[in-house]
């Protein structure tokens, strides 16, 4: 029974359960609830499976069709993948409960095929090898996006998801191309391959180039933020938590694993270009998170924020240091967590009070105390504080940035923890006093308020975690990869 | 045989200024009616210029949708634009006054720049390389076909079509999601049109089948199969095709997940058996490639056709 | 300079043409339009570098790639212009417009 | 043998220059769609011309399948010019 289950194809499963998963529920729509907790818990469970595989015996590796590199396909996990599939099965599941309460049957019957189909993309994109496998992932990841934004209906979130649309598929355009580069120069898309044939010449200057634009307008890097706030604002609160916790750390993803294995050739500037955005959306995201009258485009904006510290730490690691990594890892999967319990939150207060004006909250504090502790919490970990998973991702790097004499790093991250701190307390604020008008009040189902809650607490729960989860993101060659250039 | 190549060079040369002069002028020109044709035009001249980069599959794909199917569903949208609202002319065209010169001028700057690293990029590249021909060469004989292209998207990266399939489902699951059922229309009263459906769409559908045969020996195979089948569908919906509502929710389903289906459950099986995604037998790998090539094409032809009618279709019987 | 990259340098032209277009160009279709001929430009020079091959056939690796990307394209296109209708009957407009600031 | 065929493609090449002049100038809907189907038609003959000279039966599958398409765009763009004839929507 133990071989069995070492030698299980968990990282095959992870991809194919969900999309299976999303074509049933498709085909049987009264059933999509039960089909879809199904695959989301079964997903869950092949990510453990996958987890103790890779414990036991270092990287997961599998060439499909049996064909192998370079005129193949190849999967591949190690500690990086395990991690981001790890992020995506909790997140997935959090929100998964929350949707159970949230959508009406009509709803349920076009949310379900969709964020099934997603959660295969995901999967399939943490776990592949190939540059040209990862484009096609990320169209399906970017069209079940935009169709899950475009959900809710109404102009705001058509016009969203229009924004959306647009800057996904330029964006891919953008990667294909390089790509296409890539291609040309080395003869192959295979990622180790690559990392081994490509030398400093020109067209591999462009295909970088075109991959990091087009990978950061996908995820949103300050100035090319400017589709994520209508988009995931306007979207219904389980898609909102979706995207901004999973959609947009997918593409932050390839950026970081092409980086790390095969953008060796890059030189100076490049990092310090990314950082200094990366300080310039910190400080621009908080600015207009703060100027938002209604809570959930202050989220989305918190969203742009928070993009901004996981690019800080290209500069900080062209010294090339393990915990720069680690800390950039650990804010992926605080802000993850963190996140999708805010907008969870935020969906819950509109149900409540019908708005999400942030100065009519009235009172939210004694009437859904659960949901409100949510928010604190989640609130925590994104100001950073001890001892939540925001403290120790933004510690590590902070130690970084320190140890590095980067001063101004410094100093734009401690800004940004106070506006962070302001913006959230000025929500919490508003939830203790009362409205000028007061309104009639909509009860919001338990189990939507308890999921919040739960992602809330997971997200300070793993402040308390950093030694296990360090030992799961140094899994396989990308450790000795992080610190190469120690 | 100079004045052969003499020749080629100067169809290449006006092939490429006629291309280019197209594509700017969808651009620029500002009916957008106009834009439409041109760009019909385009994709025409398109699929001649793969013919002459010895790259026939892709010439029939460009043929059925770039030409083809994209073009009427373009030219769809605009109809319905243009009876949903004839208002908008107004609020754009003042907007369009404010565009000042730096506006228009920066991104021309940047274009000629783009150009111009891009080209300098691909003029550095080597001359002569072989890419991945020489690794397909040595394996052909176990990829179960003949026709390297069907072989590399059904076999050796077989992976990457199950994931475009999906891609090609959600598209039409976020457009159904949009909401809104789309009525088929009323059967046109058109004596004209319905003979031409009559000939063409048994035709089309002959083609289809064929192209799908021969794509394991010659150019072909699922995609273009499909197209041509998207446009059989395409033109019956055209001539108001007329379908009982109970035909519209489970057995259209059904076509329509058929092909990833067959594909996920094809690559279980096959982990199952021979312990890899999607590893065919190789005595066995021909059946099993076109096993799955014809359910792909049917769910190819169906979303097409179901993503040109942009909507839930819903039959007027119930009216 | 042989035909393959005449070829190649039309592809990045057309890539470069519809960005320009998409940037400039404000109606939504005309957007599409643009999304559309930047994927043929794509297209192309990925095709037309992969005759480079000393042997006789062009490298069939990227028309397999190019043939998944024009499906994926058409798909994407329907999307978008569905979009679009929608949008255009929900605002009115098929231009996007950055408005003032949200109404509170 | 060959050459003839080549030289008439190119000679029916700069006959679709000629014709893309036409869909610009209009002046009526009917005559840019004309135009258009002229676009196929020369399309196809260049195709059928390239087969001959390459020996090649793929290029005339691609010309059948290019009527074939041609049939189903002209069909799009009569419906389009019956229920709307004299539409201009410019952006």
């Amino acid at each position: 029974m133990g071989d069995l289950l070492t030698d299980a194809h968990w990282g095959v499963l992870l991809i194919l359960l969900p999309l299976f998963g999303g074509l049933c529920s498709f085909l049987w729509p009264s059933a999509v609830k039960f089909i879809g907790l199904a695959t989301v818990s079964a997903v869950a469970l092949s990510v453990v499976g996958l987890g103790d595989q890779l414990l036991a015996t270092g990287v997961y590796h599998h060439a499909v069709g049996g064909w192998g590199a370079p005129l193949g396909i190849d999967l591949y996990a190690d500690g990086l993948s395990l991690f981001m599939l790890m992020v995506t099965a909790l997140v997935g599941l959090g929100v998964s409960i929350y949707a159970l309460d949230y959508f009406d049957q009509d709803e349920a019957r076009r949310f379900w095929p969709l964020w099934l189909l997603l959660l295969g993309g995901l999967n399939a994109l943490f776990l592949s090898a190939d540059i040209f496998n990862l484009y096609v992932t990320l169209e399906i990841v970017g069209l079940a996006g935009v169709g899950l934004a475009s959900l809710s209906g109404g102009g705001a979130a058509l016009d969203g998801a229009m924004r959306y649309l647009m800057a996904t598929l330029l964006g891919s355009l953008c990667y294909l191309l390089g790509v296409a580069l890539l291609y040309h120069s080395a003869g192959t898309v295979d990622i180790p391959l690559l990392a081994e044939r490509l030398e400093s010449t020109p067209p591999v200057w462009a295909a970088l180039g075109l991959i990091c634009a087009g990978l950061a307008l996908k995820t949103a890097l300050f100035p090319l933020h400017f589709w994520l706030p209508k988009a995931h604002a306007s979207a219904s609160a389980p898609v909102s938590a979706l995207l901004s916790a999973l959609v947009v750390k997918a593409s932050f993803y390839i950026f970081l694993r092409l980086w790390l294995e095969i953008f060796s050739v890059r030189t100076e500037g490049v990092d310090d270009l990314l950082g200094a955005l990366g300080m310039a959306a910190i400080i621009w995201g908080s600015l207009q998170a703060l100027q938002q009258t209604r809570l959930k485009l202050m989220i989305a904006y918190s969203t742009v924020s928070q993009v901004g510290y996981l690019f800080l730490v290209f500069p900080l690691a062209a010294i090339g240091t393990f915990s720069a990594w680690s800390a950039v890892a650990y804010l992926v999967l605080s802000h993850a967590l963190a996140k999708s319990a805010m907008f969870l939150v935020a969906g819950n207060l509109m149900h409540f009070g019908g708005h999400d004006r942030i100065a009519d909250l009235d009172r939210a504090v004694q009437r859904l105390p659960i949901t409100v502790g949510a928010f604190a919490l989640a609130g925590v970990s994104i100001m950073g504080l001890p001892p939540s998973g925001g403290f120790i991702g933004k510690w590590l790097l902070l130690n970084e940035a320190l140890n590095q004499g980067r001063w101004d790093l410094v100093f734009v991250m401690m800004i940004g923890g106070v506006l962070a701190a302001a913006y959230i307390f000025k929500v919490l604020g508003f939830a203790f006093t009362q409205a000028p008008v007061t309104h009639e009040p909509k009860g919001v189902p338990a189990v939507m308020e308890w999921s919040a809650l739960l992602l809330a607490v997971a997200a300070i729960v793993v402040g308390f975690l950093a030694s296990p989860l360090m030992l799961i993101l140094g899994i396989g060659e990308t450790v000795e990869l992080m610190g190469a250039g120690q | 045989m100079e004045a052969l190549d003499f020749a080629l060079g100067l169809f290449d040369i006006l092939l490429v200024f006629l291309v280019l002069s197209l594509a700017w002028l969808v651009m620029s020109s500002e009916d957008l009616f106009r834009a439409i044709v041109l760009f019909v035009a385009f994709g025409l001249l398109m699929a001649l210029v793969w013919v002459r980069l010895e790259a026939p599959d892709i010439a029939l794909a460009e043929a059925a949708i770039g030409a083809g199917l994209t073009g009427a569903l373009m030219m769809a949208a605009l109809d319905r634009l243009s009876s949903v609202k004839p208002i908008q002319k107004v609020a754009a065209s003042a907007q369009r006054k404010q565009l000042s010169l730096s506006s228009k001028v920066l991104p021309l700057i940047a274009l000629v720049l783009i150009v111009l690293g891009l080209g300098y990029a691909l003029l550095s590249l080597p001359e002569i390389a072989d890419g991945l021909t020489p690794n397909v060469k040595e394996n052909m004989a176990q990829s179960g076909v003949k026709n390297p292209v069907t072989a590399v998207l059904l076999n050796f990266r077989g992976y990457d079509t199950l994931l475009e399939m999906v891609v090609l489902l959600l598209a039409l699951l976020s457009v159904w999601s949009l909401g809104g059922e789309r009525k088929l229309s009323p059967r046109s009263t058109n004596p004209i049109l319905g003979s031409l459906c009559r000939v063409l769409v048994p035709v089309l559908i002959l083609v289809s089948c064929y192209l799908l045969w021969v794509g394991a020996d010659a150019p072909g195979g699922a995609f273009q199969a499909g197209s041509v089948l998207g446009a059989a569908g395409v033109l019956l919906l055209l001539s108001g095709w007329h379908v009982e509502q109970k035909y519209l929710l489970w057995p259209l389903r059904f076509i329509l997940i058929l092909g990833s289906g067959v594909f996920i459950i094809m690559a279980a099986v096959l982990l199952l058996i021979q312990g890899g995604l999607l590893t065919y037998p190789v005595a066995q790998a021909g059946w099993m490639i076109l096993l799955l090539e014809s359910a792909a094409t049917l769910s190819i032809g169906a979303t097409l056709a179901a993503l040109f009618l942009g909507g839930v279709p819903k039959s007027r019987v119930d009216q | 300079m042989n035909s393959p990259m005449i070829y190649a340098l039309l592809g990045i032209t057309l890539f470069s043409v519809g960005l320009y277009g998409l940037i400039v160009r404000e109606h939504l279709l005309r957007k599409i339009l643009a999304l559309n001929i930047m994927g043929s430009g794509i297209f192309l020079m990925l095709v037309a570098l992969g005759k480079r091959s000393a042997g006789e056939l062009p490298d069939p690796v990227p028309h397999a790639m190019v043939i998944t990307g024009i499906v994926v394209a058409v798909s994407a296109t329907a999307l978008a212009l569905t979009l679009m209708l929608k949008l255009v009957e929900a605002s009115g407009s098929a231009v996007l417009h950055d408005a003032p600031k949200d109404r509170s | 043998m060959q050459m003839l065929y080549i030289s008439l493609a190119l000679f029916l090449l700069a006959n679709l220059a000629v014709g893309m002049w036409r869909v610009l100038r209009g002046p009526g809907v009917a005559d840019r769609m004309l135009a258009a189907q002229l676009f196929g038609t020369t399309a196809v003959a260049i195709l059928l011309l390239l087969a001959e000279a390459a020996k090649s039966n793929a290029l005339r599958d691609v010309a059948l399948v290019f009527a074939l398409l041609a049939a189903v765009t002209a069909v799009a763009f009569v419906k389009r010019a019956w229920s709307m004839p004299e539409a201009r929507d410019i952006d």
